[in-house]
């Protein structure tokens, strides 16, 4: 045979599982042979970029991860912090874009059964959920079908299987038209010396698989949908979408829990994308350890399944679970009395090799280690775009001076009721926010707030991201969203003690993804850093493009504060009429990259501020301090909108008859900049006015400006500007856009 | 009058269906809040002996799959409800418990998908129209009360004979209604029939209702609205005992 | 020797009974640009495989699963048909 | 002139579809003693009444709307049968 005909020969195996010629001729290598059929298949998907992780790697190492806090850091499923009193809470968030592109409702709830199987996985009883979505905008019937769906298929999953769904948030921008994000975040709490690894530990244990049957669904699915650009060829992949059994999957985590909570078990892994080849490799090699397994033993939905079905099915609902010898009995009575299967299917072994059994044939041994720490990892070309400059080039704007009420008065009825800012209630009351009876704050508001079961504390929950941010300068985008999930935590009166992030990218293969990637990793570690809250894992989706067109970068970060006292949780409705109405933190702020400017000027454009993250701190530390204090009777961060939309949203929660403002905003820029501009480290408090100085002095001590801008009450909404009246509203009037916009397109 | 009720511990059941996922809510509110005696109860049990009431959690028995409730109302704990109502036996099905209930016949009419197709979770109020319930027990007639719903089928279904029964026998216990009490407008969450949030039996003794209780016992969480009602079937229990035991 | 068949039922809300999902559907129809349909209702489609010693046997089996659980009588029809399955086991 | 139809459409999840609510029911079924019961799969029976010019448009217009809105192509396969409806319109 020829050298050409050589190398011919091959090239058909390496193409049709995604490895490159390179990565074919590695995998030789480190096998020292070529790979029969299915282990080429199990290589492929497990070096395939949403396993791997080969392109992001080297920068996702510069985050930070450790904290006296951090019981557990990236490389688990989960992450685990620890609240203090014996108890901890684990968390994770994770995306399931593609799916959900293809058929949202069971994209979205199979995204969601994933996430949650992450959180039992480390012996956690998941208690809360929280999602990020982005679509194109609503004017588009598609677009509406698409958040639809994604919704109910949220709640058809998050409501039967009895976790509640607290918090999320929801953006439309013309990017996510045909790559729509959706991202979802899994809450647990377990007790701080009782965390479950995904390890193969013991040589001799055995292994089960447990929970739902294995079919031939999802064959390739998550794991080579999410590795490639959306494009004709990912349609023809339909037949593969899966569907989420909920029911199944609560008495998963009743059982699984249940187990943990014994000493029967050494590690727990659950089976997402590329199945039983990844759950069994990655805990192998994480102990060190080799594994075996009997694809016969695996029990099946479909008959005629071939070996390579079984080690690739990414059917849902199913874990594994290393277990002690002699101890199988007790696995297999746990999931019994739950009405679910457990098969033993194999056991650790010492000599790091993963085999793969068919009965008494072997049909695939190979270092487990190759599967996933020897997977290729790239350092790929980065580099900014060409336009960088002119994106942040902002246009001279026509507009008038603050004293046009009528003008400013308008523009913010319209703010209030474009897709960005007008309320969510049409998607969260789909949702069970309430079940399990914890919910102290529930959505609506800067952040959720949770009583911690078995402790005396609570947590306070946001997820934030912004891909305009993140697509008009990526480092300063990054810092500012880490910035404003802390914020949000604060707002509650929370102590931000760590987070978790979900990276939603177009394809890695442009320098513009890595250069974006690699800025947005450097500024989410510098503030992370900055803030104390470490980095404790998270999820990268590359290839978020269609036809060439990518998704703008959108980090979305997941922020867990610590609130000591549940009875001193703050929200950010006004309480009373006559309370003082302050503004913490910075005083000004621009127009760069603002729902104003693309809602009235239709623009994306101008470059975000560096955000002053030791004031940010101070700022936190000054709103945690007046919370415990008591100073506080309300606290709304200022973030899309600006000010004046800050103003209204606190006049919409405000208890009865504490509705209305009469204010006067420092005149620090133009009347837009002043009632729209967005910026970090500013949040809108109110305070009963005996409080006021002991407020304003805390702020002096913590060196946070802090200005008195007005008082609540009234059913009026007035701003002034340096004297001229720039907005006058009945809160009533403005209410209505706001809270009937989103009902009114998705009827 | 309310001192020995203040006092008085019961034996709650909590029966817990696969699927069920109101049942540590239902546990938590009479254990820890009322300071009831709690025991779960598996929905293969044979027997409730013992239990001074019973109560069939919200949550998804089976996944909800064909109807409702549908699956969990064939379970075998069920017959044994079914001897403990018939005893004259307190029993409360909340949202999902209240729809095994109807599946049961333990109850009539059925809850059929909202009017608007979707999930609802959010608060209503509901207004008392029977007081002679266990769970209505000392609560005046046309109270309102605000409890929070969560729930896809709750829209209460029956045929128009049962329905008239139901209002002339007074088996309509909680009504929809907005906050001044009132029916009509948007009070009706899910379009049941004739308002109907929650009904009883003709004994009086088994109730079943779609709004939770369970979840507004403590002021921090959801209001204290929910106290009253599992509060009621302690004073009804109460009130029972002493006239069996004459005071003693 | 039992044999195996196939049960198709269809189960269908009463006449009487307000059909919400079939209302939703009519009116999506209509929004699409259907403009000739007048009516939709939407009912369970349910196709149970079983063994039994004949078919009487089976229609008997299939009869009580309707009415115990794949039908409410309160607010629902139900009807089916029987077909016998090809593969025939001993 | 056109005439009334009636559609009986039959939307099925395509055979390798977990189908969660066809387990669940099969489980029960089997707890309730039926023990030939070998498998259960649930989908929609949907009804549509329409008028339309010649049966081969109502065929065609019934076509469409289950593509478009009563069946999802990515997991659920339909069949349907069409009668003429009772009542003719001029
Ligand atoms: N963006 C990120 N930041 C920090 N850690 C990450 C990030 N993405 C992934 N990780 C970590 O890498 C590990 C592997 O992720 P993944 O393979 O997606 O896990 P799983 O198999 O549980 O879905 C996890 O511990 C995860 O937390
Ligand atoms: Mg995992």
């Amino acid at each position: 045979m020829d050298a050409e005909a050589a190398r011919a020969a091959p090239a058909a195996r390496w193409e049709r599982v995604g490895l490159t010629e390179d990565e074919y001729r590695r995998l030789v290598d480190l096998l020292g042979r070529e790979p029969n059929d299915l282990e080429l298949e199990m290589v492929g998907v497990m070096w395939s970029e949403h396993c791997s992780y080969k392109s992001s790697k080297v920068h996702l190492r510069r985050l930070p991860s450790e904290g006296p806090q951090v019981l557990m850091g990236p490389g688990e499923n989960a992450g685990v912090l620890d609240l203090g009193d014996g108890t901890a809470v684990a968390l994770r968030c994770e995306s399931h874009n593609h799916p959900s592109a293809v058929e949202p409702v069971q994209g979205a709830a199979t995204g969601v059964g994933g996430i949650l199987r992450d959180i039992f996985t480390v012996g956690a009883r998941p208690i809360a959920l929280l999602d990020s979505l982005r679509f194109g905008p609503p004017e588009r019937e598609r677009n509406r079908y698409l958040l639809g769906g994604v919704v109910s298929g949220i709640a058809g999953y998050g409501n039967p299987v009895g976790v509640p769904t607290v918090g999320g948030e929801v953006y439309f921008e013309d990017c996510y038209a045909d790559n729509p994000l959706v991202n979802v975040m899994a809450v647990g709490v377990l007790p701080r010396d009782r965390i479950v690894r995904g390890r193969a530990e013991g040589v001799g244990n055995p292994v089960f698989v447990v929970g739902a049957r294995t079919g031939r669904d999802g064959i390739h699915g998550a794991s080579l949908l999410a590795s490639r650009e959306f494009d004709q060829q990912a349609e023809d992949l339909r037949p593969e979408v899966q569907v989420g059994d909920p029911f199944l999957e609560k008495l998963l985590i009743e059982a699984c829990l249940e187990l943990t909570a014994g000493d029967a078990v050494v590690g727990v892994n659950d089976l997402g994308a590329a199945g039983l080849t990844s759950a069994c490799s990655e805990t192998a090699s994480r102990a060190g350890q080799g594994i075996e397994i009997d694809v016969a033993r695996v029990p099946r939905r479909e008959p005629g399944m071939t070996p390579d079905e079984v080690m690739l099915s990414e059917s849902q609902e199913r874990m594994l679970i290393i277990a002690r010898a002699g101890r199988e009995d007790e696995v297999r009575r746990v999931f019994t009395r739950w009405g679910l299967e457990a098969a033993e299917i194999g056991r650790v072994t010492g000599d790091g090799m993963f085999r793969v059994r068919d009965g008494d044939r072997v049909v695939a041994e190979l270092p487990a280690r190759i599967l996933t720490e020897q997977a290729p990892v790239y350092r790929r070309p980065a580099a900014p775009p060409a336009d960088l400059e002119e994106r942040w080039r902002l246009p001279r704007l026509e507009e008038p001076g603050p004293g046009d009420t009528a003008h400013w008065t308008a523009a913010l009825e319209r703010l209030l009721g474009s897709p960005n800012l007008c309320s969510r209630r049409w998607i969260w009351q789909q949702y069970d926010y309430q079940v399990r009876t914890n919910t102290v704050v529930v959505p609506g508001a800067d952040a959720a707030v949770l009583r911690v079961p078995g402790s005396r504390k609570g947590i306070a929950l946001a997820v934030d991201g912004n891909g305009r941010l993140a697509w008009l300068d990526p480092d300063r985008g990054a810092r500012l969203i880490v910035a404003e999930a802390a914020r949000n935590v604060a707002c509650t009166g929370a102590r931000p003690l760590g987070l978790t992030n979900c990276l939603n990218f177009a394809s890695p293969e442009r320098p513009e993804t890595m250069w974006a990637f690699s800025a947005v990793i450097d500024g989410m570690a510098e503030a992370a850093r900055a803030l104390g809250t470490p980095v404790t894992g998270g999820n990268v989706s590359f290839y978020n493009e269609t036809m060439g067109r990518g998704v703008y970068p959108t980090p979305v970060v997941g922020m867990l504060g610590v609130i000591d006292d549940l009875e001193k949780v703050v929200t950010p409705g006004f309480k009373a009429e006559g309370d003082a109405l302050v503004l913490l933190g910075a005083p000004a702020a621009g127009l760069a990259g603002s729902e104003y400017l693309k809602v009235v000027h239709g623009l994306v454009r101008g470059r975000p501020p560096l955000v002053d993250l030791d004031l940010e701190r101070r700022l936190i530390d000054l709103l945690v301090e007046a919370a415990a204090a008591g100073l506080l009777r309300s606290a709304h961060d200022l973030s899309d909108g600006g000010a004046a939309v800050a103003l209204a949203e606190a006049c919409f929660a405000a208890e009865p008859g504490a509705a209305g403002a009469e204010v006067a905003l420092p005149e620090a820029g133009s009347a837009a900049e002043v009632l729209f501009g967005e910026g970090p480290s500013r949040v809108l408090v109110s305070t009963a006015p005996g409080d006021l100085q002991r407020l304003l002095d805390l702020a002096g001590r913590l060196a946070v400006p802090a200005a008195v801008i007005g008082a609540a009450g009234g059913g009026r909404l007035r701003i002034r500007i340096g004297g001229a009246l720039a907005v006058d509203a009945e809160v009533q009037r403005l209410h209505r856009p706001w809270s009937e916009a989103m009902a009114r397109w998705m009827a | 009058m309310t001192a020995p009720a203040a006092h008085a511990r019961f034996r709650f059941a909590v029966i817990v269906f696969p699927g069920s996922n109101c049942d540590v809510d239902a546990h938590r509110a009479l254990g820890e809040v009322l300071g009831q005696d709690v025991e779960y109860v598996r929905h293969d049990a044979g027997d409730l002996d013992g239990y001074d009431a019973v109560i069939l959690p919200g949550g998804f028995s089976y996944g909800d799959a064909l109807r409702a409730g549908a699956i969990a109302a064939l379970s075998p704990v069920m017959a044994a409800v079914e001897r403990f109502a018939s005893a004259g036996g307190p029993v409360l099905g909340i949202c999902n418990g209240f729809q095994i209930l109807c599946e049961a016949g333990l109850l009539p009419g059925a809850l059929h998908r909202n009017r608007d197709l979707k999930f609802r979770c959010h608060d209503v109020f509901v207004r008392v129209e029977a007081g002679r319930t266990p769970f209505t027990w000392g609560i005046e007639p046309g109270t309102v009360l605000r409890m929070p719903i969560a729930h896809g089928e709750g829209c209460y279904t029956a045929p128009p004979e049962v329905l008239e029964e139901l209002e002339r026998r007074g088996q309509v216990v909680f009504r929809y209604v907005d906050a001044a009490g009132r029916r009509g407008g948007d009070a009706n969450p899910n379009g049941s029939a004739h308002d109907i949030a929650g009904i009883c039996n003709e004994a009086g003794n088994v109730v079943g209702l779609m709004p939770h209780p369970e979840r507004c016992v403590e002021r921090l969480i959801g209001g204290e609205d929910g106290r009253r009602v599992l509060g009621a079937a302690v004073r009804w229990l109460a009130a029972r005992r002493e006239l069996v035991t004459g005071g003693r | 020797m039992s044999r195996q068949f196939t049960a198709h039922v269809r189960v269908t809300l009463k006449p009487g009974v307000v059909d919400p999902q079939g209302r939703a559907v009519l009116g999506a129809l209509q929004a699409l640009g259907f403009a000739g349909v007048a009516d939709v209702r939407v009912g369970k489609w349910i196709a149970v495989t079983l063994t039994a010693e004949s078919e009487d046997a089976a229609r008997g089996a299939v009869d009580a699963m309707c009415r115990r659980l794949l039908a409410n009588p309160v607010l629902e029809d139900y009807r089916f048909e029987l077909t016998a399955g090809a593969g025939e086991r001993p």
